[in-house]
């Protein structure tokens, strides 16, 4: 059992590492670094699942006749695609955020919204 | 043709966000785009009658047969739900072309249509699908466009609300990809019919279960239920309002429709609700949700924000009537899904004409708008009887059934408690009505008029249909009658 | 065993990362996290996977966060909330997850059921179904075309996002400023600048061969795109945005974007036309594999142009963001000292 | 002839093997930046170049052997050239050779050896 | 012999990665990155020599060009970093240093 299921073990402490990494800092850059570590992660946890002992890559060739199970591959060629997407789109809203917060960091933005809301509030109250 | 019609849905939206790009122009952009909505929402009404007259109807993609290919299956949970998608959908884009005008610059109109259109690409492929994995891809699909779209609210927490969402969103979608993941490790298939088949053998392993509990948490970030909706009112309230009023209306559905579709159709009935507690975890998580949401949505002071969290209050609604689980539950679900999308639609769309006519939504800004916005102001006023169930609106059947389904599993305290929530609704509600109509209007708003025809046409429809169905139900409760039993597996 | 020692030096990064407060090493640390996982990739067989990884997740998504770090500065806050909470999220999800491996079939083994209920007819007739060795490309472009049609608009779907949140107006003036700024780095690239100018036509002469090779080997559209678009972004990285921009018209490169998905559709509506479903290549042609052999790469050309081109606008948008925020802050410093 | 084919590739592969590992060792235990570099820039170009044609040796298949070259190539044409494109931009950005005499020179072989 | 040429280049990865989390300057990372980049094309080529399938050499070429890539883009980017003023990066590795 151990060897059978140490890779799978590994992947998940992979996938934790990434989250961790998400929920625990702060940092908008950081968090984006590790939802990636997260997605390819889980890349790795596909394609291990497609591996076949004494199989070799699925493109058909003579005299082999084990090949690796080709159907996670194609997925996760999509889910790479979809990877990329996310994290330049998260990026990008990285850059606005810059741009109009002047920080990258998840407190101090939080910290300027709730300022903004108080005296919103403030000038609320005396007109 | 006729045949294809179920490819066609997805299709023709998605086909045409690329043209967008290369007509790019405003106007033109925005008379294709409504155009090929109401093309999606016609098709969805054939696809509809010839579901309920025929049964299921199965597409294979590219001539594969189903569990090697990719196959869009329709049966009448999903053709309701096109329905709602594509016909939501059309009317708020009739509106978008005055909204955005004011709320998005001007050379990123094509970029905006492009994105809806997509986006709406995104949800009715995620509904149409029969395949587990295409359902990830439709996903982010709607996903990605979702965060560009309300990153493009004029304010700059708009683009914190962005960023919050796509992180949330990612992981959710990330985590419905394990599940995913496990669920073709132990079965070897991604169809989800196949995979219905296929799962009971191996229903006692602990990789199911797991497998389940990921997609349900998964798709629970999506839909915002109770402790995983911290994204949600921020990201409807800094988007543009169109938006705003397309996502409310649309896009939670479309994860309920998930939650329904994996617990009901993928795991079955007898997995989910037996060999695991999903019943009572979510009747509690439901009812939860229903009072802390009411409650935030009296304190708030913008209006968006005060709709938002009554959103998740009505999402924990549909989420009691799920976890019943007897056919008259899951009809009160489908139901309400219905009946929001027409009320959310209404009450978003009159906050964009407000917004098109004073700037913003800030609560004291309602003030005598009642007397300058009275059309406007009765959308509201309807649209938020609605949501409290008061007779004669849509509100009231939706909850009706639900309080019927859980009379007849003797769930008395529940139901008191279904009805003590309603009063909440009617607290926040009456906040907006009384500033509205009792107040004298603020100085600065003494000359507003009221909302453009080309916001009020839209609105009306809405309100009228909130009306009309809550008067005359045979159509809305027969179709939701008939998935639901088709989803327990009961012939009508 | 080499995927064991692959896998724990992942494990070495990724703690590395945590604990890096430079984003800059932590991006690098990210790149070098990428190409291991590709590594990894190959040692599993999976060689086209590997391809891609290697491309984008070593590539190109390093290079945006590059470029995005130099834009917000790369030092990260010390402050960490909630470090507690978050490690119990994650023992959770992460005990769950291991509690779920326990019944899982083991690593590799051939009797485990994802090798016996669908695959085996990938493996087995794809050769005559669909008449191409790699088995790869055949269920990516035909028997699941409809996933990478999907996956096609989700990445012009991110292209488009980038556009609306990133793209700014141009002005003359900029482009000039930008110029000057590039020649007196002639001297200091020149160099490299020869290098990558041999360089870039090999390239693109590589992609190309990726692009059709795709069906006897690791490749296809979606490798070869981002290949063509990383000879253009070593180009503009080198030789400046404006220069390339010259080169490379923006709005030219959205069609061409535009164009890649309508092209693969256009393919989903012929055979719609021709009689069968949506994607059907088999009625292309009169012979079915001569069908499905022109589908294939004619999707695959939709996906490369797709590909190429968002991936050069979204490099363009945020170089260009990067040298409008540059410009601003030049002029706001020009006002102060004024002032 | 197999045997010489063999042997060579062996020996090849060998003294490859060693390049790549004592320019690690390098790369680690010099003691700055200017150093390390010339560790790692001279063993890297050679000792790819051995394991490479080393494989080439091996390959039986022409198209391998082709692909082989255009590996050596890449690597012959963009080790040196990333080499001396960071030593110049390192040099450029301030970066100044370590003196040998320097204190903070021992203290820094005692952090990287600590981590050994 | 193919066995141990890839033990020794796991070898001198291990090696690229300490000095690359070591770091200390932003250089010794580039350094690091590059070294390793270069390994992992060798580690791909005897990896399909070692699996029997040597014909997948394509993808040691797209390393190669990737890793050239991203060296130059961490450079340009580096370079123009202290160009462009900013001064914390510039503290910090005079700091380090």
């Amino acid at each position: 059992m151990l060897i059978g299921l140490f890779n799978d073990w590994i992947v998940v402490v992979l996938m934790m590492i990434g989250l961790y990494i998400v929920i625990a800092h702060g940092n908008l850059i950081k968090k984006l670094i590790g939802l990636t570590i997260f997605q390819t992660s889980v890349f790795i946890f596909y394609i291990s699942m497609a591996n076949v002992d004494g199989g070799t890559a699925p493109i058909l060739a003579d005299g082999i006749n084990q090949y690796s199970n080709p159907l996670p591959h194609v997925l996760i060629l999509t889910a790479i695609v979809v990877g990329i997407a996310t994290t330049a789109l998260g990026l990008s809203l990285v850059v606005r955020i810059k741009e109009s917060y002047n920080s990258i960091e998840e407190e101090e933005i939080q910290q300027q919204d709730n300022d903004e809301q108080l005296s919103m509030n403030k000038a609320e109250e005396n007109p | 043709m006729i045949t294809h019609l179920p490819i066609l849905q997805v299709i023709i939206p998605l086909m045409a966000a690329p043209l967008c790009l290369l007509l790019n122009r405003s106007r033109l952009v925005w008379l294709f785009s409504l155009l090929v909505s109401g093309l999606a929402f016609t098709i969805s009404v054939l696809l509809l009658q010839q579901v309920m007259t025929s049964g299921v109807i199965s597409y294979e993609l590219g001539g594969w047969q189903a569990p090697w290919g990719i196959e869009y299956r329709i049966d009448q949970l999903n053709a309701f739900l096109l329905l709602i998608i594509s016909g939501i959908s059309t009317v708020v884009l009739f509106a978008a072309h005055t909204s955005i005008e004011k709320e998005i610059p001007k050379d990123k109109h094509t970029y905006f249509y492009i994105l809806y259109l997509l986006s709406l690409t995104g949800m009715l492929g995620i509904v149409a699908t029969g395949d587990a994995f295409n359902v990830f891809v439709f996903l982010e699909i709607s996903s990605l466009s979702a965060y560009a779209l309300i990153a493009m609210g004029q304010k700059r927490q708009a683009l914190w609300a962005s960023y919050q969402y796509l992180i949330m969103g990612t992981i959710g979608a990330t985590f419905i990809l394990i599940g995913i993941g496990l669920m073709y490790q132990m079965t070897g298939t991604l169809n989800m019919q196949d995979l219905s088949q296929r799962l009971p053998e191996v229903a006692q392993t602990r990789t199911v279960f797991v497998s389940f509990a990921f997609v349900i948490v998964g798709v629970c970030l999506k839909l915002a239920m109770f402790p995983l909706h911290l994204w949600l009112p921020n990201a409807y309230a800094y988007a543009p309002s169109i938006v705003t009023a397309f996502f409310a209306a649309t896009a939670t559905k479309v994860a309920v429709y998930l939650l329904i579709r994996f617990t009901f159709s993928v795991f079955g009935l007898s997995f989910s609700f037996t060999t695991i507690p999903l019943q009572t975890l979510f009747m509690a998580l439901g009812l939860i949700g229903i009072f802390v949401a009411s409650t935030t949505a009296i304190y708030q002071s913008n209006v968006k924000h005060l709709f938002a969290y009554s959103s998740i209050a009505q999402i924990g609604y549909m989420i009691v009537g799920f976890s019943v689980s007897t056919v008259a539950g899951l009809t009160a679900t489908l139901l309400h899904m219905f009946n929001h999308a027409l009320m959310k639609g209404a009450i978003f769309l009159a906050l964009a004409a407000v917004i098109y006519r004073i700037g913003n939504v800030e609560l004291k800004s309602f003030r005598g708008l009642g007397r300058q916005m009275p059309l406007t102001m009765a959308a509201i006023v309807i649209g938020g009887l609605s949501l409290i169930g008061a007779p004669l609106t849509v509100g009231f059947v939706s909850k009706w059934y639900l309080l019927t389904a859980l009379v007849e599993q003797g769930w008395w305290p529940i139901a008191v408690l279904i009805l003590l929530g309603s009063m909440l609704a009617v607290v926040y509600v009456w906040r907006v009505i009384e500033v509205a109509y009792f107040k004298e209007p603020l100085q600065q708003n003494i000359k507003v008029k009221e909302a453009p025809m080309s916001f009020l046409i839209p609105i009306w429809t809405l309100v009228i249909a909130n009306i009309y169905f809550g008067i005359d139900t045979r159509l809305s409760v027969q179709v939701a009658q008939a998935a639901a039993q088709s989803l327990f597996g009961v012939s009508p | 065993m080499i995927d064991i020692v692959l896998l724990t030096l992942l494990v070495v990064i990724a703690i590395a990362i945590i604990r890096m407060k430079d984003l800059f090493a932590a991006v690098m640390l990210a790149g070098i996290y990428g190409l291991l996982s590709a590594s990894f990739f190959v040692a599993m067989d999976a060689v086209d996977v590997a391809f891609t990884e290697a491309a984008v997740g070593a590539g190109i998504s390093t290079l945006l966060m590059l470029v995005v770090i130099t834009m917000t500065g790369s030092k990260e806050k010390p402050t960490r909330h909630k470090p507690f909470s978050a490690l119990f999220v994650v023992i959770i999800t992460g005990g769950l997850l291991i509690y779920g491996t326990l019944d899982m079939p083991y690593f590799g083994s051939a009797d485990a059921p994802i090798h016996n209920h669908t695959s085996p007819r990938y493996i087995k007739d794809s050769m005559q179904e669909i008449g191409i060795p790699n088995i790869v490309t055949s269920v990516l472009a035909s028997y699941r075309a409809f996933d990478t049609f999907g996956e096609v608009v989700v990445i012009f779907t991110a292209g488009i996002g980038v556009l609306t949140l990133l793209s700014v107006a141009r002005s003359k003036e900029n482009d000039d400023k930008i110029e000057a700024i590039n020649d007196s780095m002639h001297q200091q690239h020149l160099v490299i600048r020869i290098i990558s100018k041999m360089l870039i036509p090999f390239i693109f002469l590589f992609a190309l061969y990726v692009q059709f090779h795709g069906d006897f080997g690791p490749g296809g559209g979606f490798q070869a795109g981002v290949i063509f678009a990383s000879a253009i972004i070593l180009y503009t990285m080198l030789f400046g945005l404006s220069t390339a921009r010259k080169v490379i018209n923006q709005t030219f490169v959205q069609i061409i974007a535009a164009l890649g998905v309508l092209l693969y559709g256009s393919v989903g509506i012929v055979s719609l036309m021709n009689g069968g479903n949506f994607l059907d290549y088999n009625v292309l042609s009169s012979n079915p594999i001569t069908g499905q052999h022109l589908g294939i790469l004619l999707i695959e050309w939709g996906v490369g142009c797709t590909v190429a081109s968002v991936m050069v606008v979204i490099f363009f948008n945020f170089a260009g963001r990067r040298a409008f925020q540059q410009h601003k802050k030049k002029l706001q410093d020009k006002e102060s000292s004024a002032c | 002839m197999d045997i010489v084919i063999t042997i060579c590739s062996g020996f090849l592969l060998l003294v490859g093997s060693f390049l790549c590992i004592s320019g690690g060792i390098g790369l680690l235990r010099f003691p700055d930046f200017y150093t390390r570099m010339h560790a790692v820039g001279v063993t890297d170009t050679l000792g790819a170049g051995m394991i490479l044609v080393g494989l080439m040796i091996l390959s039986t298949d022409l198209l391998v052997f082709a692909k082989l070259v255009m590996v050596l190539l890449l690597t012959l044409l963009i080790g040196p050239t990333t080499s001396h494109v960071l030593a110049k931009a390192a040099f450029h950005n301030g970066l100044l050779p370590k003196d040998s005499n320097n204190l903070s020179q021992a203290k820094e072989k005692e952090n990287t050896s600590s981590i050994l | 012999m193919l066995i141990a040429a890839t033990l020794a280049i796991f070898v001198a990865m291990i090696l690229a990665i300490i000095r690359g989390i070591v770091g200390p300057t932003l250089y010794d990372r580039i350094l690091a990155v590059n070294m390793f980049g270069t390994k992992t094309v060798l580690l791909i080529s005897i990896l399909g020599f070692v699996m029997g399938r040597p014909e997948f050499l394509d993808i040691a070429l797209v390393y190669a060009l990737i890793n050239f890539i991203s060296v130059i883009g961490v450079l340009r980017y580096s370079d123009t970093n202290q160009f462009k003023h900013t001064p914390k990066e510039n503290e910090s590795t005079k700091k380090e240093r």
